[in-house]
């Protein structure tokens, strides 16, 4: 059945949405005519340029409001989403213990140049996330939090010589896609020496999707909010679908 | 805790002087009634529905009372006597009257003791109305306990009832305490209720009692979701103002806006037909335990801030007094004051601060009703958004009773659903992060705010004194209220007022007025 | 010469477009999912859906950065714009004396259930506005301020009574177009009574622009922060263009 | 105008602690230099530009004396010598020695009262830039005066030095005070200084002299249009601090980071290599009149801002010794700390308070640098801006000096032109709106906001005791300081640190010092 929407403002599918940009042109009715018109070719009408404000010699800001004229069809919209469910602390032990019958082995960090750790000391150090322990804490996980700045090279030999299961990696910068960058460069890397299958590759950050992360060849991608046993119900999941 | 040292007896003389100006303009009003006080008294009876022009049933009775020449009787007699006449219920013998089987004018069938008796059968009817009402409120409340204040009130003004519900529903989702339906424009100039449930408004949503249950519905529900009590507000304000809280008796609502010059310095109503009317329902509000809020924001968004805070003051003095003389209790007593000093200003927040603890300690167990900046929004929705923030901040800090929110689009547009989420986002931050500050802080002795709130009382008792020498009526007159000028005679309704005559009944008042 | 522009977030012409709304859905993947289906119609690439939040039961709003595609070419954007020269006050009145040789008679109010007047006092009354004298502190100008919620009819009658060179209205209230309802009922009307031509019809109001109250058959359209002194030198200008 | 009352005797023991541990630290560094420490003074000496391979001549130079293995004497004699041989500048010098014209091990050759004379003309020059910047800033500011504390601090940070400067216009337009460049991710681990204008760098823009001239020179030109001096600000934390600011000096920037301890714990810079170039960086702002700003704000994005708040108090106490030691006035204090609680805790804001106040009363002479939210903002644009509203008020009712303006996007991207104009507006807005408050208020006796800044001043107290006992050092190796550990061996740019030789000589730091 289809299901097509449209944003609701005060009264369904009346459109509404707020946008503000910079043109960089000087303020003045010519400017605002050119937002209006601007907003015209993103597929709006009723627009109110109910604002503009020049933040600088040749600059405008504008807030605008207008009536979007798409609607789409909810029914067909599909979300790329990770299927695990979500276990608590001593079900994941003792499932690791049960299946692997060893320490679960994860290194993690964040590559690149990207100094941010307050990600991955998140997921991996002992005191967790949000009052949810951090890998370190799991009795059945071996977790090596090497922590920022890490070469992807560096990441690697490391996950070779403590014959880790999983590696993770943090990324937090994404000024010109310096994530992707990163990201890419481990994969390509790991490609390379042969060794992308021996791993379940984990990425996470602000500005991760598990959509993001699957499109450039991790296994899983998290983002905002995610709690380490979230991330440790995925692993132990996904490594019985292996063994299986 | 007031926090402003302020002097008790310049407190205790302004509150006289409030009381000798209201006394003098309840001379006045004690001698006449209105047709809208009449049409409340038939809806407390039990009268309710349209002919086929839509016009109320309460509304057909009085005007042909009218026409007969009857009406400075008063509706309760004749209508006392048609019931008798007519063997049937309030409504059955309403619509026999209008269909014109019945004549109101038969009093003399009947003894004078079978009148008073059955018009006393009424007025109790009446009163009941407004304690079941009020014990309707009790037991949801004990259910789901009223929040803390300062009280997150909302408005939702689509102009349809149900899309109104769906909005309310999201506020309450984000932390609404009070919804308050925005009326449509100019409904307070039309001089009846409409009837049923109406999804056609401009700038708001008809006020009606039909509409009224639909959303009472609607909180009753999302209180039971939310664990607290969230409160129904509308508007009493204009020419149906005894009716409107006749029907919110009704319907249970818990807050009514209901000033006792609003509607002549906003819309023009005459001032002889709001007085009159402010008071009987207030008369109702007080019974039923509906907390009225009043308007004296409003003098800020049409005229100055600064210059005229004292009206301000003497207005929530005048309007104090006026609903005591109704029987309003403090907490009862939702006292309406803004933010709105231009933010060009320096330091105009330290003038904010300094007028509303003012407010709090002149009214310190009421729970004051604080409007947001409104007129010096900015249509950019940031700016405005950080207007809206330092105002929750004055608002905790001084321990005010009724929040309104203020909503960053209100330059702009009749609040959208997101819009609403995002204003009351900043005040739930605010609130929790700045909750005990006012407890914590004391301002400096003779600093600017200490010095600017005795000042601003020192004018409106200047004002008081003037107008209880001049008596309210020529005060308004001369526009000492939101630089508005009002003349006696003039506005709108000065038709639906009448002297009552020496046979004029109304038990209901009597009732209320413990008179009988 | 061509002009070509577009948004300007930190980078020229990177097109970056700051867009919130709420669509009727409930939140999660899917409904993140939407959002950003939603803005790629929208003409938008590189789309961040940076915040999801519930706000009611099937209702979620939306914070969405995204890079717009269209380019437009300012060099063919034209406003609308009244032309007139911003005179003072006393060469007004020395113009209105010398042009016309009796007083400018103007009448102005809010019509239709509008009942905001601060706009059109703002524009008439004595104070006038930030410091701009109102029209009726004009020695030169007869000004009738009639208030508010004025009937169109009513105000017709006033003006034809009176003499009127102009007609101010103003109109605030703009909900479900309610201010297009009544001014057009204005210009209705006078047309219907072959009055059009015999007045300067003004109309005000904080969404009323010049654009809007020309389209509408109106000579001038003021928007906010509108002064007396402007409306002022518009009217004189006009007459004086009108006698030519 | 210290608002909280704070035992004057505690804060004198404090201070003293706090020297104590400087002064251990002090005599590892005297005995100590590093090849960048080195560098700085070729570059004081007037050497710049870069060889074949990019590498800067400062660098290769250095390089060279450490490969024959000399480096423990210091660059400046044999660079003295270098030029007594060639009779060409220091530039020119530079270039021969780095082409293998000419060498660096020919100290023999000259007397020892030569060299010294060489070294000391040198070195006065070096003085020179030093005070001719410092001159020039006060010229510019004679014309354009300093605005009113707190300073409106806006950073720039499109990785594009001309964009930067497009956005740096923006700013200042708008009301920025001090436009702070940020340095692209990972420059301060790069162990020379990038050469030339760069347009290529991520989250930030590379930090090089040329770039320092663009943005001056558009700060210059934007000072008078705006008729107030805009301040230049830039980062020396890292692993050329001493060099930096050398680069500073020459190109007239009024302000630059630097942390004795940053570059340690969130770079993880080796310790010994922090302490040696902090040192020899702060000589040379004091000289230059470059005002540092400290990075305590930083331990509260990687610990919890409640609990550690008294190790940002511990460690502004040390960064003040220490700069004091390399000859900082107050005035040139910017001391770092931070509004980064999180907001669900209640009461937030009067914890905020506590923290600025007490930060205010210790350090009553200098321009505090008050970091507003990060860690907590939101996705949600206008929650954040709501943060930052609150923020901006404690910063202007508690005195602060350099207000790092809150920016609404701070959880998702590098300012947008839009997003610096709309944070700014909330600045400007509450600025005005609350510029007397803090002089209005005072704090309740024994209230929760006393009592919370001085559980922190005796918690922070308790730290520096332990620190003195175990020294500085092992204490950061004990992860007191933002909950990040580092060893005394650990971290990058040890390599770079040496002790000095009997031969040692930096004629710059004598000077400097006051000891020649
Ligand atoms: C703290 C912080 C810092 C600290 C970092 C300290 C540290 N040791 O980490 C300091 C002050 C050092 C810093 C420096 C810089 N920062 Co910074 N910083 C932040 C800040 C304020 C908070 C980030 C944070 O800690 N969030 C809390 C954690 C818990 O959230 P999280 O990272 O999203 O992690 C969760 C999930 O994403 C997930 N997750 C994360 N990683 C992983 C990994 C795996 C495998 C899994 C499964 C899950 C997972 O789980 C976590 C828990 O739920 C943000 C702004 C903000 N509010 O977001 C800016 C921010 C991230 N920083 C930014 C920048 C630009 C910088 C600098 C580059 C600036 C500069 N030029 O100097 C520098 C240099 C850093 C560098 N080289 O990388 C930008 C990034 C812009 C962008 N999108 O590109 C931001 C957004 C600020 C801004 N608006 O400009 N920063
Ligand atoms: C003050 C005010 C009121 C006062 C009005 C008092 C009065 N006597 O005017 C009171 C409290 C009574 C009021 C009531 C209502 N209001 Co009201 N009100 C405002 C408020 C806060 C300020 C408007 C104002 O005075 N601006 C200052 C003046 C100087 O600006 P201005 O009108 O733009 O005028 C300038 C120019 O536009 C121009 N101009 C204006 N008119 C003219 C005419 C001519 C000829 C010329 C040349 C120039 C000109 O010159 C002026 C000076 O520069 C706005 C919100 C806001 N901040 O804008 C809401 C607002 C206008 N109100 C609104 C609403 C909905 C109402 C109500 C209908 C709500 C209700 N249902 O009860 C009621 C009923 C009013 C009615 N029937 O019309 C909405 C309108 C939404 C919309 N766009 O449709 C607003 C935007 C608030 C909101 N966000 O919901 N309101
Ligand atoms: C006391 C009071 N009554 C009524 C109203 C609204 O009345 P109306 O429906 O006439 O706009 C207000 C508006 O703010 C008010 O303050
Ligand atoms: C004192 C200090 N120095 C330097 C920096 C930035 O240094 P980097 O370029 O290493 O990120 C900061 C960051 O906030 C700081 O506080």
């Amino acid at each position: 059945m289809k299901e097509p929407i449209k944003p609701y403002g005060d009264t369904l599918n009346d459109g509404m949405v707020q946008l503000s940009f910079t043109l960089p042109v000087e303020n003045g009715p010519r400017a605002m005519k050119a937002a209006e018109v601007y907003v015209s070719q993103l597929n709006f009408n009723k627009i109110s340029v109910v604002h503009a404000q020049k933040i600088s010699d040749g600059f405008t800001y504008f807030m605008v409001y207008a009536e979007a004229n798409p609607s789409i069809d909810y029914s067909t919209i599909e979300a790329t989403e990770m299927e695990f469910e979500h276990m608590d602390f001593y079900t994941i032990n003792a499932l690791i213990k049960e299946t692997l019958n060893r320490p679960l082995r994860v290194v993690g960090g964040t590559i690149g140049n990207d100094a941010h750790t307050v990600g991955i000391d998140a997921i991996m150090n002992m005191k967790g996330y949000n009052q949810d322990y951090g890998l370190e804490r799991y009795p059945e996980i071996d977790a090596d939090n090497l922590g920022s700045q890490i070469p992807c090279q560096e990441m690697v030999e490391y996950a070779v010589r403590h014959h880790a299961d999983a590696i993770l990696v943090s990324q937090t910068v994404t000024q010109k896609d310096s994530h992707i960058l990163h990201l890419t460069e481990l994969i390509d890397l790991l490609d390379k020496q042969g060794l992308r299958d021996q791993y379940l590759l984990l990425a996470g950050g602000a500005k991760i999707s598990h959509e993001l992360a699957i499109k450039l060849g991790y296994d899983a991608g998290f983002g905002p909010g995610t709690l380490p046993s979230q991330v440790a119900s995925l692993l132990i999941t996904k490594i019985i679908e292996r063994a299986a | 805790m007031p926090q402003i040292p302020i002097n008790t007896q310049q407190i205790t003389k302004s509150k006289q002087l409030a009381k000798e100006i209201a006394d003098q303009v309840q001379l006045f009003i004690n001698d006449h009634a209105s047709v809208s006080v009449e049409r409340s008294v038939l809806r407390l009876y039990g009268v309710d529905g349209i002919d086929h022009n839509d016009t109320p049933l309460p509304n057909r009775l009085v005007e042909i009372l009218q026409q007969q020449g009857d009406l400075n009787g008063g509706i309760s007699r004749p209508f006392a006597s048609a019931m008798l006449k007519s063997g049937l219920n309030a409504q059955q013998t309403a619509e026999q009257v209008e269909q014109g089987q019945l004549k109101l004018d038969n009093i003399a069938n009947f003894s004078s003791i079978e009148l008073d008796n059955r018009e006393q059968a009424l007025a109790l009817e009446a009163i009941k109305v407004m304690d079941r009402s009020n014990a309707r409120k009790h037991a949801k409340i004990a259910k789901n306990p009223l929040p803390p204040q300062p009280w997150r009130y909302l408005i939702v003004a689509t102009g349809n009832i149900y899309e109104d519900c769906t909005q309310a529903e999201s506020a309450a989702y984000s932390g609404a305490d009070m919804i308050a339906v925005i009326r449509s424009t100019a409904q307070s100039l039309i001089d009846y209720v409409p009837y049923g449930p109406t999804t056609e408004g401009f700038g708001g949503t008809y006020a009606t009692q039909a509409n009224f249950r639909i959303m009472r519905d609607t909180l009753d529900k999302a209180s039971i979701e939310q664990g607290r009590h969230i409160r129904l507000v509308n508007y009493a304000s204009g020419l149906c103002m005894a009716e409107i809280a006749a029907c919110a008796a009704f319907e249970d609502l818990d807050v009514l806006l209901n000033d006792s010059m609003y509607g002549i310095l906003f819309r023009d109503i005459n001032m002889q037909r709001t007085f009159i009317d402010q008071h009987f329902s207030r008369l109702i509000c007080a019974r039923a335990k509906i907390l009225i809020n009043t308007g004296e924001d409003n003098y800020l968004t049409t005229a100055d801030a600064v210059d005229n805070a004292h009206t301000v003051t003497a207005s929530q003095l005048i309007n104090e007094a006026m609903a005591k003389n109704a029987g309003l209790t403090d907490d009862l007593l939702g006292l309406g004051h803004a933010f709105e000093i231009n933010p060009e200003i320096e330091n105009a927040f330290l003038y904010e601060l300094a007028h509303a603890e003012l407010a709090r300690a002149l009214f310190p167990d009421a729970p004051l009703k604080y409007m947001p900046p409104t007129k010096y929004k900015s249509t950019d929705i940031f700016y405005s958004h950080c207007m809206d923030t330092l105002f929750n901040m004055a608002s905790v800090m001084t321990h005010q009773g009724i929040h309104l929110t203020g909503i960053l689009t209100e330059a702009l547009h009749t609040p959208l659903m997101q819009d609403r989420y995002k204003s009351i986002s900043s005040v739930n931050y605010v609130f929790n992060a700045a909750r005990g500050l006012g407890d914590e802080l004391e301002y400096k002795q003779n600093g600017f705010i200490v010095k600017r709130a005795q000042q601003v009382l020192d004018e409106a008792e200047a004002l008081l004194e003037r107008t209880k020498l001049d008596g309210l009526m020529q005060t308004i007159e001369q526009g000492a209220f939101g630089d508005i000028k009002r003349p006696m005679e003039g506005g709108k309704g000065l038709e639906g007022v009448f002297e009552k005559g020496v046979n004029y009944t109304n038990p209901v008042m009597d009732l209320l007025e413990g008179r009988s």
